[in-house]
Order: structure tokens, then C-alpha cells, then sequence
């Protein structure tokens, strides 16, 4: 394991403080916890928007806190969930009096633990609404599909909505209505180590690829030998236009989501195959984004996510 | 057979030893079929839980359960985390003001805590994991007069019964028929709370 | 060699059009040339900026196009210098007349590629200047310092500058003045692999790291056992602050650049270092970016940089 | 000696040949004490100038050694390209205008590339760079009535001494000490394309 690290230990609190000190401008710290909020929090007649999760997905989701985004991000240890406590801090450091939208990537943890931060809030009077996000469609069953790149969608199109106005109940049903129009797969080369057990989490032959992984290298759908590029973004294309039935027509959003050590210059090859092939079909492509926005620590990969578009999420693409 | 406070404070204190005696086991089983973090989960709570438990003034026993299990809740994380939190929560609100607790007060709080899983997880037995070691162990508890050997053997056997299990709920969950033939990691670390409850028991007897 | 590419020839190619694609709101492509351009550009009045070099360090430098930053980014093969004639067409494009600022990193490639082009310039009646960032401390004699993370610094200010309204001469005297007050120096885990050769540019052993190393692997100063992260940003720090001779009441920007491999967590444990150690001296961070601004492809590693600021070059930070 | 426009295309095409089959040498070499791409900027610029030049009607020899310039400059890319395409820029321009070139043109040709290169990499012969090939070839081409067997071997000679040096310019100057005992990539194009030169000699002689 060769990392920039001290104490395994301390990562997430060193993380923090870095980032604490980095954007101070934006953000600030909760004094004890491992929470980062929106600098002018609670922001007055807004309804507060907290996602957070395990560590290791950096920018995800200190990296989306701000105007038009969260109020709050919560971090758990690398890859585990973060604690109900802190959560619950986050919650009550976001709340203007409008009540507060968690979103929560659909893993047993999270979802637990967001659960019972927001008991803990209602036992405060504080109301609370979940978003719990599935995208990832390389689980068969919906119910269990995992939360990935899709969440940063949801960040920002609810963070514009609730700036616009949106109170709890609305920002709750555009959470579930953008949530359920979002479909990703992700494509990976190699493994990441998290620091504390300092080993790789897979392992894969030289020439192999796995197709469906988790972010936090769940595993997937099925181990090939590696393809081209063209033939990766294909594959993942047809995955998920298939399960979103976007058709001619359609307006999209399209997010090629690094996962950590692949080069820019990959991500990019990827997404232009991406969207010669949707523009081939009649798909038009609102907004793209290219880049790391949902990482898993240095694992070789990548994911495509579509949001399938509609007037009423229109409104909020910004 | 009656449980002190002091018996219930060194439940706690052993489980903690064994959580971290078996930390890399855990998180092996845990690599194998989840993300490789239940030891580092579970010996980071237990830690903090047993300090606290070996500090404590506390004599009534619901008081003394309910410090645990905030501690659980507040430092586990993960999916352990709320379960191990929630059933701790949930059995020290039927050991609430009692200093010491019958076999059957006991497994009344025992039962609240499958009960507070159950619900939390959104799961039952069978879906490979820590409830298919404190069901049957609650079940056992109920039925029987219990000694400590018996504790243990059933925990170990429920354990073990979990490798040809697949897996339904977390993260295992995604490895499908792959889970088989893996040890649920959850059920271990079960397992060793209630070899650390036979302890207890041992030294109630002793 | 694990990758998303296609044929290892058509790499710039494939990214430049993805590129393109993506970003079809901020740049356009020059047709038939691997020359990326601001969508509005020229831009009447404005002296143009026109940077560029080898690919592979993406972002740098397309990332970097738009307002208060470049006109244009020239992309040569991997870690090769683009040759005259694309940055001929980039600076034909810019120039709207006020004459166009060549930002140029310190290898002789560049160099030599980018002298010629001003050449053909003049000889077509274009002004151009050129200014050639050379911030990398860990080569000793300073006119052979090579170009790194730093020159990101230089598209931004000088970017800001122009905006405003500096005609050529300025704005080539401010990129002078602030190249000349910009350190960088990084530390390498692990090295990257060029698609075309399809081997690693270097070797390290699995406990090894190297201070020092180039953009494109070049060596470093030494080689020695991987240290704590602490350690390592003490000595970035300790170098690049003894050699810009910054001292208690100076105001800097620190900037963390990941190398390509390392995660987000990792440069920003090195960055709280940094600034913790900064503040104890100090010395104040007016501005902190962390991220990956100047990679190498997927080479693990990080360098810092500080920029030294002073009242000239604080009017056009913005 | 006569060197006509077909010897000049021949050279070019030969030139070729040499780097297409030596390209991945030429990478290693580079790899050692640069940054390894220098047969592939080579070969990339050769094919297009050979082509190029197989398909020309020109019979100017400095037109068609100005197009195979202007082609290595912008195909070379990195350090190289500049520095050959300067090269074929200024002896293109001595060659402007003749079908034919004795002994002495030719030298008048060469002398003004080596002043390109000189001038455009800030360089000397002694620094370990193809200046340390080029130098000494003219040198002797300046002073013998040159044979193909002899340019052929002053530049491997030559070639072969830049082993010992240490890099002062280019990417190889990083290596400092380390650059010593490598046989600089440039130098070895340079050689490569001397080599060539010998060939096209022989032919015209033949
Ligand atoms: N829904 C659930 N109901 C009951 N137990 C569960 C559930 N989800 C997970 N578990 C238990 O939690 C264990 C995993 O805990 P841990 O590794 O600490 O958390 P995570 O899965 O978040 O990394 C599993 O082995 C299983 O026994
Ligand atoms: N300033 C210079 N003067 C003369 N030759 C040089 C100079 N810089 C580099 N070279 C030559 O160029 C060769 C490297 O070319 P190449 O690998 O194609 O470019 P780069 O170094 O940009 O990757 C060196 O081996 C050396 O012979
Ligand atoms: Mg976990
Ligand atoms: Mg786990
Ligand atoms: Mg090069
Ligand atoms: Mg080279």
C-alpha cells in the first residue's frame, strides 16, 4: 500500500481538517464532528439538503456542498457508513425551520443510519424527509440497486430546486422523481486498498475487466477480458438506455464519472463514443459531465450515468 | 442463575476482548464477502463501549446497556453499527432500573433486541446473517435452563450454519450464490458476543 | 498496460473530440487541428492566451479555457510537445488583433515548438510574447526548470489580467513577473505508462518513493523510503518555501496537484499539513486549490506549489 | 559526386525505412534518459516525409527538401521535430533552385542545418545530442571527397562516443550523471539517417 497517509486511523479526520482549511470560504467544520456544512447554514426559509456516506468518494460529497448544492455532507470511515450521531448533527446544523432532505446512497448501512438520525430528529421536531438513491442498474433487482455517480445528480438538481424554493414535500418528490430516472453501470481495471486493512478489495488478471462494479468494489455482473474503449462505452450505453427506456427523442443528462486512478484522457475517450452513439439515435445530450465526481480512492475504472430528462426536472439544470 | 450489573460489565469487557483479539478474522470474512471493515467496525465500538462499561459508577443494568449502546450506535458505522446499537437499545429498555435480572428478565430484553434487528435490517433469519446466531440463541435462552456451555455451543453451532447459507441482506447481499460457502461476518461477530455472554455467565456461576 | 482506449495511436485524437463534445458550450475545436479554442474566441480587444504541450496532463490545459483563463490549448502526442504549425492555427485564432501570449512550460520541446510558431506569427504580422514557466525547484540550475502544476497559476492571473484590459506588453511583463514567484515540487509513488510504448516511464520498489520527479517521470532529486504524509509535506514545504525565500507576514496560493492515481483524501491530508505548518510560520493562504490541476497520467504522487504574492499580482486573484 | 533530386528522394525514403525499423530502439534509448517516445515522433514524421517525397514530381531539390521540413516539423512533435525540421529548413534553403549538387553544395547544405540546429536548441556539439553526430559528419564531409562507407562510419563512430557523455540539453540534462553510459536517442536518428545518406551515396555512385 503506497499512500499519503499518517495513521490509517486518522485519514477521515485529517481529510477534514484539510478540507475545513482549504474552503474555508465555503465551508466550515461542526467543532467535533465529522461534519462539513455550507459556511451561511442554516440558510433561512431553505429547506436543508445532507447527503454523506463512507469515505473514499471524494468529492463526494463535502465536494458538492454549497449554492445550488448541499448543506451538509456527512463522513463516515473509509467505505462505512457514517453514524447516526453525526447525521443528526448534521441535521440540526442545516436546519432553518424548513426541514431537512437526506440523501442517502442505497447501501444496508446507510440507509440504516440515516433512518435513525432522522428518528432522532423528529424526536427533536425536526421534520426530515430520505431520498434513497439506486442507480446502479448492474443490480438486477431494483429495490437493492446501489447508490453511485447518480447521487451527485441529485445534489444539484434538488439544491437548485429547494434555492428556488421548494419546500420539503416538494423537494422530496423531485428527489424521488429525479432518483428514479437515473440509471448508471460502472467498468473496472483494478482495485483500490483502503488504508486501514492495506489490502487490494478485488483482484483481477491482467487483461480483465469487471462490468457492474460498486463503488466500493462490490462485484458485478460478469469478469471479461478487457475491451476497447468504444466497445466498454457501448456496452455500458446500451445497459442503461435499456434500462431508463430513453429513446429518439429523449433529452439527457450524461455524467462519465471516474473512479479514481483512470486518466482524464480515458474519460473522455469513453464519453465520446458515448455521444456520437447517442447523437447517432436521436438522443440529445443536455449537459455532460466528465471527470471524478464519485470515486472510490485510487480504483481503475469508470461509470456512465444518464438522467433522463423531463420538463419538470428541466426546470432545475442549471 | 441472576445477572449483576458487575456480571453484564465484564459481557462487555470480554466481548471487547474478543472483537479485538479476532479484528483481522472478522474483517477477512468481511473481505470476502462484504467490504473488509466488520473487525475494524466492531473493535472500535467494543473498545470504547468496554472503557466506558469498566469507568461506569452504573449499577442499574438498563442505564449501564444503554451507554453501550449509544456508544455501538455512535461508533461502529456501517451496517453493524445501528444493528448492534439498536438491539443493545432496545434490550436495556426492559432491563431499565433493575440491578440485577432473572434468566427469563433476561431473555425478555434478549428478545426486544431480535426484535429491534429485525426491524432495523428490515430482515429475518435465514438471509445469512447475525440473526441466524441471536435467534436460534434467543430461542435456546427461552426454552431452556440455561448454562454457559450451551450458550456458546449454540452460538458456535448457528455460526458455522451461516457458511452454507446465501446471502439476502447487506452488502453480501451482491455476491449472490458466491456468498455460499463464506462464514456470515455479522454471525461471527455475534458468536463471540455471546461466548463473552457464557463467560459472564461462568463467572455468575463461579 | 490496463486502459479505455482504443488504438494507441488515436489517443489525442479520440479525447480532443470527446473534449470537443462535452464541453460544446465553452470551446469549440479547430477543424483538422488538435487545437482546442474559447467559443468566442477572438475575443475583440483582448490579448489572446495560447497554452499547450504534450497530453496526458489533463486537465491542462483545455480545462483551462474560457473567461479569465486561455483563449487556446495546443495538444501535442502523449508527453510530446505539439508541433509549430497547431500552435500557428491556435494563435491565428486568438488573436483579434491585440496580439496573442504564448504560456509556455520549460522543456526544450516546448520551447523550441512554441519559438517557431511566434516566428511563423511575425512573419504573418501577429505580435505574440511568450513566457516560459519554469517553477519546478527540484532541478538546481533555474534557467533549466521545468514547467509543472505552477503554470496553471499563470493561465489564471494572467487570464484575469487581460480580461481587464492589459495590452500585450503587460500582460507578457505580469506572466514574467509572477512565473518568477512561483515554486513547485513533487513526490512520486508510482510511475505512468504512455500508450504508445505501453511500459512505465520508470520503476520504484514498493516501499520506495521519489522526490522531485518531472511531469513526465523525469527524475527526481532522490530517491528514498516512502514516508508519512506530514513528512512529505514538510519537506515539499520546507523546499519551495526556502527557495521563493517566503517568510512570516507573506500571503501565498497553495495549490496540492494530484499527480493522476492519488485520491482527493490523500491531497488533502497533505494539504493540512502544509497549511498547518504555513500558519505556524506565518505566512497566509489567500487562495488553496487541491485537486488534480497538472497530471501525468496515472502516476501516483503529488507536488505542491506556492505562489508568492504581492500587491501586482493580488489585483487579478480572484 | 553528384547528388541528384532522385538520390535526395532515395535518402528520404531510406531514412524511412531505417527509422520504421529501428523504432523501438530509438524508444528504448529514450526511455533510458528521456521520456521514451523519440522513434515514435521519428517514425511518425519520416513516413509522412517519405511518402510524401515517393509521390513528388519535384525535381528542385530544395523545394523538396523544404517540403520534407515542413512535414518532420509538424509530425515530429517534441524536441526532435523542431530540431530536424530546422535542420532540412535551412540546408533546403542553400539547395533552392538545383536538380543537382556537387560535393561542396552539399557541405554548404549541411553547415547551414547544423547552424539550425545550434541556433534553435541553444546547443553545442559536447552536450550529448544529435549535434554530436551532425558536427563531426560535417566536419568530414567538409574536408574529405566523402565515400559512402566513410559518412556511413563517422557517423556510427560518433554515435557511439555519445555514450560517455553526460547530457547537458534536452530531457536526457535531468539525468545528470545518469545520462552517462546511454547512447543519446537523437544522436542515434542522426546516425540512422547519415546512414541513409551512405546509401543514397552508393547508389548515385553506382
Ligand atoms: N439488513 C440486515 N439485517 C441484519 N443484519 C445485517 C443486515 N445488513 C447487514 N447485516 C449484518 O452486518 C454485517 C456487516 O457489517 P459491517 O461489515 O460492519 O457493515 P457494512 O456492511 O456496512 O460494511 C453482515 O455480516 C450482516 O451480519
Ligand atoms: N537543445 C537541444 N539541442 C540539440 N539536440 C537536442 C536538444 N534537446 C534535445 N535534443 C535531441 O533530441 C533528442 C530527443 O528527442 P525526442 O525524444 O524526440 O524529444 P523530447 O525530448 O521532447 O521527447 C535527444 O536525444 C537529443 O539528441
Ligand atoms: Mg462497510
Ligand atoms: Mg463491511
Ligand atoms: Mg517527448
Ligand atoms: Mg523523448
Amino acid at each position: 500500500m503506497k499512500k499519503f497517509i499518517n495513521n490509517p486511523e486518522d485519514v477521515v479526520e485529517e481529510m477534514l481538517e484539510g478540507m475545513a482549511a482549504a474552503h474555508s470560504n465555503e465551508l466550515r467544520r461542526l467543532p467535533g464532528w465529522n461534519v462539513l456544512v455550507r459556511k451561511d447554514a442554516p440558510v433561512t426559509g431553505k429547506v436543508g439538503l445532507v447527503s454523506g456516506g463512507g469515505s473514499g468518494h471524494e468529492p463526494a460529497h463535502a465536494g458538492f456542498i454549497g449554492e445550488n448544492m448541499l448543506d451538509a455532507a456527512v463522513a463516515g470511515e473509509v467505505f462505512t457508513s457514517p453514524a447516526p450521531d453525526q447525521i443528526f448533527e448534521a441535521i440540526k446544523a442545516v436546519d432553518s425551520g424548513s426541514g431537512v432532505l437526506l440523501i442517502v446512497k442505497n447501501f444496508s448501512g446507510d440507509v440504516m443510519n440515516f433512518d435513525m438520525a432522522a428518528e432522532m430528529a423528529a424526536a427533536e421536531g425536526i421534520d426530515t424527509e430520505q431520498v434513497v438513491v439506486k442507480d446502479d442498474i448492474a443490480v438486477e433487482n431494483k429495490e437493492d440497486r446501489r447508490g453511485t455517480a447518480g447521487t451527485v445528480l441529485v445534489h444539484k438538481i434538488v439544491g437548485t430546486a429547494v434555492e428556488e424554493g421548494l419546500n420539503l414535500q416538494e423537494a422530496a418528490e423531485l428527489a424521488q422523481h429525479v432518483t428514479s430516472r437515473i440509471g448508471s453501470m460502472g467498468v473496472s481495471l483494478s482495485p483500490s486498498t483502503v488504508p486501514a486493512s492495506g489490502k487490494p478489495g478485488f483482484t483481477l488478471a491482467d487483461d480483465e475487466m469487471e462490468l457492474g462494479t460498486g463503488i466500493h468494489g462490490e462485484p458485478g455482473m460478469e469478469r471479461k477480458k478487457i475491451q476497447p474503449a468504444d466497445t466498454v462505452a457501448e456496452e455500458l450505453l446500451d445497459k442503461v438506455t435499456a434500462e431508463l427506456e430513453v429513446k429518439s427523442g429523449d433529452d439527457v443528462i450524461a455524467l462519465v464519472n471516474g473512479q479514481g486512478s483512470t486518466p482524464l484522457m480515458e474519460l473522455y475517450i469513453v464519453y465520446r463514443k458515448a455521444a456520437q452513439l447517442l447523437s447517432g439515435r436521436n438522443i440529445s445530450i443536455h449537459q455532460s459531465m466528465v471527470g471524478e465526481y464519485m470515486s472510490s480512492l485510487e480504483m481503475a475504472g469508470c461509470s456512465l450515468t444518464l438522467l433522463k430528462l423531463d420538463d419538470t426536472i428541466k426546470k432545475y439544470v442549471t | 442463575m441472576e445477572l449483576t450489573t458487575n456480571v453484564m460489565k465484564y459481557w462487555l469487557v470480554t466481548a471487547d476482548e474478543k472483537m479485538q483479539t479476532h479484528k483481522e478474522y472478522l474483517s477477512e470474512l468481511d473481505q470476502a464477502i462484504g467490504d473488509g471493515d466488520h473487525g475494524h467496525n466492531m473493535a472500535r465500538g467494543f473498545q470504547v463501549a468496554a472503557e466506558n462499561a469498566k469507568e461506569s459508577t452504573e449499577e442499574d443494568i438498563g442505564a449501564l446497556m444503554k451507554a453501550a449502546a449509544m456508544t455501538l450506535i455512535s461508533k461502529v458505522g456501517g451496517a453493524s453499527g445501528p444493528l448492534y446499537g439498536t438491539a443493545f437499545l432496545k434490550a436495556s429498555d426492559k432491563w431499565k432500573g433493575k440491578t440485577s435480572l432473572s434468566k427469563d428478565e433476561f431473555a425478555e430484553g434478549l428478545e426486544a433486541a431480535v426484535e429491534g434487528i429485525k426491524t432495523r435490517g428490515k430482515a429475518e433469519a435465514g438471509s445469512k446473517t447475525m440473526l441466524d446466531v441471536w435467534t436460534p440463541v434467543l430461542d435456546y435462552v427461552q426454552h431452556h435452563d440455561i448454562a454457559a456451555p450451551d450458550v456458546s455451543a449454540k452460538a458456535k453451532e448457528s455460526m458455522e450454519q451461516t457458511e452454507s447459507m446465501k446471502a439476502e441482506k447487506g452488502r453480501a447481499s451482491y455476491y449472490g450464490e458466491e456468498s455460499i460457502s463464506h462464514i456470515d461476518p455479522g454471525a461471527y461477530s455475534s458468536y463471540l458476543l455471546f461466548e463473552a455472554l457464557a463467560e459472564a455467565l461462568d463467572k455468575e456461576e463461579a
